[in-house]
């Protein structure tokens, strides 16, 4: 890394600390993303079949997530507050609308929202572009970018924010796994040096056939950690070199994080 | 060359310094007020309120209540409380969240025994493990309280 | 002089036992206090009787012999790695009358009968059909059979200056002044070599607990591991005597303090070498075998080929050549 | 030609030097390894499963027991997370505590790793006078939370524990203390020639795969990127105070050593600092009792002395998570080793896993 870089990651100190702050200034968050993972899993999905039908060029604005923005990306970053819209709103379940009222004024516009906005248009110009869900900011985690990805687009996206010089994610900051009943999820969150930015990702994997493309050739950090997901949530990834439990013994039943685990009881 | 004469003399130093290790057991191990040892249960000042069975993350504690024999008086008295100290992990939340202190941290530490059965511990013998007992249970108070200046 | 012939070396098992017993006391108590701690006294007073309640547990031990191992050669490994420790103290003078084999040849005796131990261990390791000891094995051959040769190489300076392998001659060709100054160089070498020979730390890598758990004799449990250790601390009483006698004048007093009598001069010596042997383990990490290997034929060995070259030039230059 | 035979050597689950049970299935020809699996999961106690049926408060205890030489600073990730989810005010004091203990506890881990780093290379010495320096820590800590190892000091919201009486004080001196004791460090080991020779050009991978392996801490800043959540991610109140990100220049075993002492100074430091800024005041913030963490999603890292210690949480609204995943730093650390040790020797094998530094507390989960 030269010494420019090196700066540029000084200059991060700088820039988080507000962020900091407002994570535990502002009392909270809508968070939609739980919400909308728990219990509404449902409806996303419903709506993504219907995307893929829409010609390319309306796609944008097909697209769920961005649907109430219609085309707005412009807007939110050149006047959020005269909008006087939840930043959250564009890529907003109608949760978040909900709440408002218990907030006093409406929260500022994510500082990550623009950034968001800007890059999600660059993904949805790529080949098929029908690979997001969702685009939203997760504010409690200070202001994390998140992207909800469609599972079989996965390994295609995973390869475009590696190596694509407006992403650079090469860092796998966390490589977790979700079971929300209705379905499973795998959650990746990444960074990228040269950009420095964090960017969460979601794919949703089905429940009964958990099936995810494996990432472990483009980082290698996610080798052991797909084993270990495979381990405890029983996704399997395809494509994955050395695909074995890592915890667990070979001869385990079953995938004790799931919710609906039961340990194996060889009498019963 | 140098540096390994210089590492022996480092060595040879300490040789003279005074030794830093216990005369454990046959002195006992000095342990600050705050030690976290084998609790002690004081059954009168129990009220049953089951919190600290709620709050034990490895589910150690069992304990019943039965109504208060005398009849004038409201509440439940304790009958059974009992902490089996094979997966008790002395975390210190049971005493933490007890609002009448009845159950305290000791700064008794010594459990070794040649029975896993010993390690269960009746309400009886909780209750005569009354020595060193921890003086500072008040500050332990529940999240929400304010600290205690530092004097 | 019969009786004394037939007696003395149990007399001398007997002194060794007791040296070896008190000599692994001694060592753990000097690293316990180079380390903060008091080391071993738990048992008897000031922890005297540490060791003998450690080999009573050992010979207490069940004797085990791992299934897959070679029986016989299992058995016999430590035996071999013993007796050469034990006989090599025949030729080691203790004082001017205490020797109890004078004969003309007797460095060289020494260093031939302790190559033999090598075998022991490397049968040892061999035998007990485990990965780990037999890498512990090949290092060991490797390493013993290396460190020989500038150990040997390193002492023909000191025989070219007295034009002797007895070593009588040699502790009496120290009156003046002991090999120690004159032959600096080759006491290095001979003290680094020793070590590697000894397989003390830094060179403990047939052992090396940390990478082969404990080298070749990792099979042996009781009885036969006592043995093993035994030849160790055997070997340990054998080159400081040895060291003793070529580099510090053996029995000699010094400063003329001929009333203290000889043996004493030869343990305080003796003791020195032992406890530098302990300090260094204190200190020490552990070499790696290529560098291992390397400092023995890419450092030692030169030098101490320049240690003779020098000895030679010495003697023939006039104001040097009382010294050499 | 002499016939060889490749042999496949299982170092572990039980081995002086795999810190733990952590097994190595590794294919030798002679002292050469040709190929290396890690097995891990001996300590798996299903920490994250575990959680799930646990309320906030009852998980601290089980982090504890994850990465046990820096208990502190788990517990801190756990606490950290719920607090950002929550959006809770923490006093300054607590901060500061748990700033003080966090970076004691650093230091008290890069102890453990010298000392156990050199008993790997052979030297036993260092060991003892590190567990002596890491004593007075602990006692330390003794004093502070009634525990020696498993703090479980922290708590949603602030800190269980004032420190008492003249607590800081002796914090003081032993920052004092420390501080020259480091001398004592440098004499008796960096200047050794053994220990040079031993740890010198060995272990060293390239940023790239640093990076791509998601290696952090010192594993990370010794290919040369500065990066430490302390000041980046500052959580905490970190950014008030000064303190230098060492990186290292070649990457070997040896950096890492150097790093991590660098590191253990500049701990200290940051001690001195806060307890020159610390002041009275509360240690908990306005809490409910009971825990009730709103719908939602974090994942916020911590810079635990093995590297980025992370915590992800997904809550439905419940007083117990929905699901917990602690990004551990040994993990991901650990991913790296069959790279490295490909056609080294055995002794190597065991400088470079003690270099990596790994907890198999934290490993398994």
């Amino acid at each position: 890394m030269s010494d420019q870089e090196k700066k540029q990651e000084r200059e991060l100190i700088t820039e988080t600390k507000p962020a900091n702050a407002m994570g535990e200034g502002t009392v909270k968050n809508e968070s939609s993303n739980g919400e909308q993972g728990v219990q509404k899993s449902d409806a996303p999905s419903q709506e993504v079949t219907g995307d893929g039908s829409e010609p390319v060029s309306k796609e944008q604005d097909t697209q769920m997530s961005v649907k109430t923005l219609s085309g707005q990306a412009e807007e939110a970053v050149t006047k959020p507050q005269a909008a006087s819209v939840p930043p959250r709103k564009p890529a907003a379940t109608p949760r978040p609308v909900a709440k408002k009222p218990v907030e006093d004024k409406p929260l500022e516009p994510s500082r990550k929202q623009p950034w968001l906005d800007k890059f999600v248009v660059k993904l949805k110009d790529l080949e098929g572009s029908e690979h997001l869900e969702d685009a939203f900011i997760n504010r409690a985690n200070l202001d994390l970018p998140t992207l909800v990805i469609k599972g079989e687009w996965w390994r295609f996206l995973a390869l475009h924010l590696r190596n694509h010089s407006d992403c650079q994610f090469h860092y796998v900051q966390n490589f977790s796994s979700v079971d929300y009943e209705t379905h499973l999820e795998v959650v990746v969150h990444l960074f990228s040096f040269p950009h420095k930015e964090r960017l969460g990702v979601r794919i949703k994997v089905d429940r009964t056939e958990a099936k995810a493309d494996s990432v472990a050739d483009i980082w290698d950090a996610a080798n052991w950690n797909e084993r270990e997901a495979y381990d405890l949530m029983g996704i399997t990834f395809e494509g994955h070199p050395d695909l074995r439990r890592i915890m667990l013994t070979d001869q385990w039943v079953g995938h004790p994080l799931r919710k609906d685990y039961v340990p194996y009881d060889e009498g019963v | 060359m140098f540096g390994l004469v210089k590492g022996l003399g480092v060595t040879l130093k300490n040789m003279t310094k005074p030794k830093v290790t216990y005369n454990y057991p046959a002195e006992p191990i000095p342990v600050p007020d705050r030690f976290r040892g084998i609790q002690h249960f004081d059954a009168e000042k129990c009220i049953v309120c089951n919190q600290c069975a709620l709050v034990c993350p490895t589910d150690c504690i069992t304990l019943t209540g039965k109504r208060n024999p005398d009849p004038e008086k409201k509440g439940k008295v304790i009958e059974v409380y009992d902490i089996n100290f094979e997966i008790c992990i002395l975390c210190d939340l049971c005493t933490e969240v007890c609002p009448t202190e009845a159950i305290v941290m000791t700064n008794n530490f010594e459990l070794a025994t040649y029975s896993r059965d010993d390690l269960f511990k009746s309400m009886q013998w909780l209750h005569d493990n009354n020595q060193n007992i921890r003086q500072e249970n008040m500050s332990s108070k529940p999240p929400g309280a304010t600290g205690r200046a530092n004097k | 002089m019969d009786l004394f012939f037939y007696l003395g070396p149990i007399i001398l098992m007997l002194l060794l036992l007791g040296f070896v017993t008190y000599a692994i006391l001694f060592e753990r108590k000097v690293i316990g206090w180079i380390q903060n701690r008091p080391g071993p006294n738990q048992v008897g007073p000031w922890g005297l009787f540490q060791t003998i309640a450690d080999v009573a547990k050992l010979l207490l031990k069940e004797d085990i012999v791992p299934g897959k191992a070679d029986r016989s050669l299992f058995k016999l490994a430590p035996v071999i790695a013993f007796v050469p420790a034990f006989a090599v103290l025949a030729v080691i003078p203790f004082t001017d009358s205490w020797q109890f084999g004078d004969f003309a040849v007797g460095l060289l005796y020494y260093i031939a009968i302790s190559s033999i131990t090598i075998i022991g261990i490397l049968t040892g390791a061999w035998a007990s059909n485990n990965k780990y000891s037999l890498l512990g094995g090949m290092r060991s051959a490797a390493q013993m059979i290396s460190y020989e040769i500038p150990l040997v190489l390193s002492v023909i300076g000191i025989v070219m200056t007295t034009g002797s392998l007895d070593l009588n001659d040699i502790v009496l060709a120290q009156k003046k002044v002991w090999f120690i100054v004159p032959q600096f160089l080759a006491f290095l070498i001979f003290f680094i070599a020793s070590l590697a020979e000894l397989n003390r730390t830094p060179f403990d890598l047939p052992e090396a607990e940390s990478e082969l758990v404990a080298g070749y004799h990792v099979e042996y449990t009781g009885f036969r591991f006592a043995f093993f250790m035994l030849a160790e601390y055997v070997y340990v009483f054998a080159m400081a005597s040895l060291t003793t006698c070529l580099f510090l004048g053996g029995w000699l007093p010094l400063f003329g303090l001929t009333m203290i009598p000889g043996i004493l001069w030869f343990l305080l010596k003796f003791s020195l070498v032992v406890f530098s042997l302990f300090w260094i383990r204190a200190t020490m990490p552990r070499l790696r075998v290529d560098q291992l290997m390397q400092f023995a034929w890419k450092v030692l060995l030169p030098l101490s080929l320049l240690n003779i070259f020098l000895t030679a030039i010495f003697k023939e230059i006039p104001v040097l050549s009382s010294f050499y | 030609m002499l016939r060889t035979e490749e042999m496949l050597l299982n170092m572990g689950p039980q081995h002086p030097s795999t810190h733990g049970v952590l097994r190595l299935v590794i294919k030798i020809d002679g002292e050469i390894i040709r190929e290396v699996d890690p097995v891990v999961g001996y300590l798996h106690r299903g920490t994250e499963k575990l959680a799930e049926d646990l309320t906030y408060t009852q998980i601290i205890p089980y982090t504890d027991r994850l990465d046990y030489v820096s208990a502190m600073t788990n517990n801190y990730a756990v606490v950290h997370a719920t607090e950002l989810l929550m959006g809770l005010e923490i006093p300054e004091r607590a901060d500061y505590l748990r700033m003080i203990t966090m970076e004691l506890n650093r230091v008290a881990s890069h102890l453990v790793w010298v000392g156990t780093f050199l008993l790997d290379l052979g030297a036993m010495s260092p060991f003892l006078y590190c567990f002596k320096d890491r004593e007075t820590i602990l006692n330390l800590f003794n004093e502070l939370c009634g525990a020696r190892l498993t703090y479980n000091y922290m708590r949603v919201g602030g800190v269980k524990w004032d420190a008492p009486d003249g607590w800081l004080q002796k914090v003081e001196e032993f920052v004092r203390y420390m501080q020259k004791e480091l001398n004592t460090y440098h004499d008796l080991i960096s200047g050794n020639d053994i220990f040079l020779q031993r740890t010198r050009g060995i272990g060293v991978y390239t940023k790239e795969q640093a990076l791509s392996y998601a290696l952090s801490g010192s594993n990370l800043r010794v290919t040369g990127i500065p990066w430490d959540l302390r000041q980046h991610q500052s959580y905490s109140l970190y950014h008030q105070f000064q303190f230098e990100i060492p990186v290292g220049e070649i990457g070997d075993v040896l950096d890492k050593y150097h790093l991590r002492m660098q590191e253990i100074a500049e701990s200290l430091k940051i001690v001195k600092q806060v307890l020159d800024v610390i002041k009275e005041g509360p240690i908990m913030g306005k809490v409910p009792k009971v825990l009730r963490v709103p719908e939602g999603e974090v994942y916020a890292g911590v810079e635990s002395p093995r590297g980025e210690l992370g915590c992800h949480i997904v809550s439905n609204g419940k007083n117990k998570p929905w699901r917990l995943k602690f990004r551990r730093p040994s993990f991901y650390n650990l991913q790296i080793l069959p790279v490295l040790l490909k056609g080294e020797n055995i002794s190597n094998l065991v400088a470079i896993l003690g270099g990596i530094d790994i907890i198999l507390g934290e490993v398994d989960g």
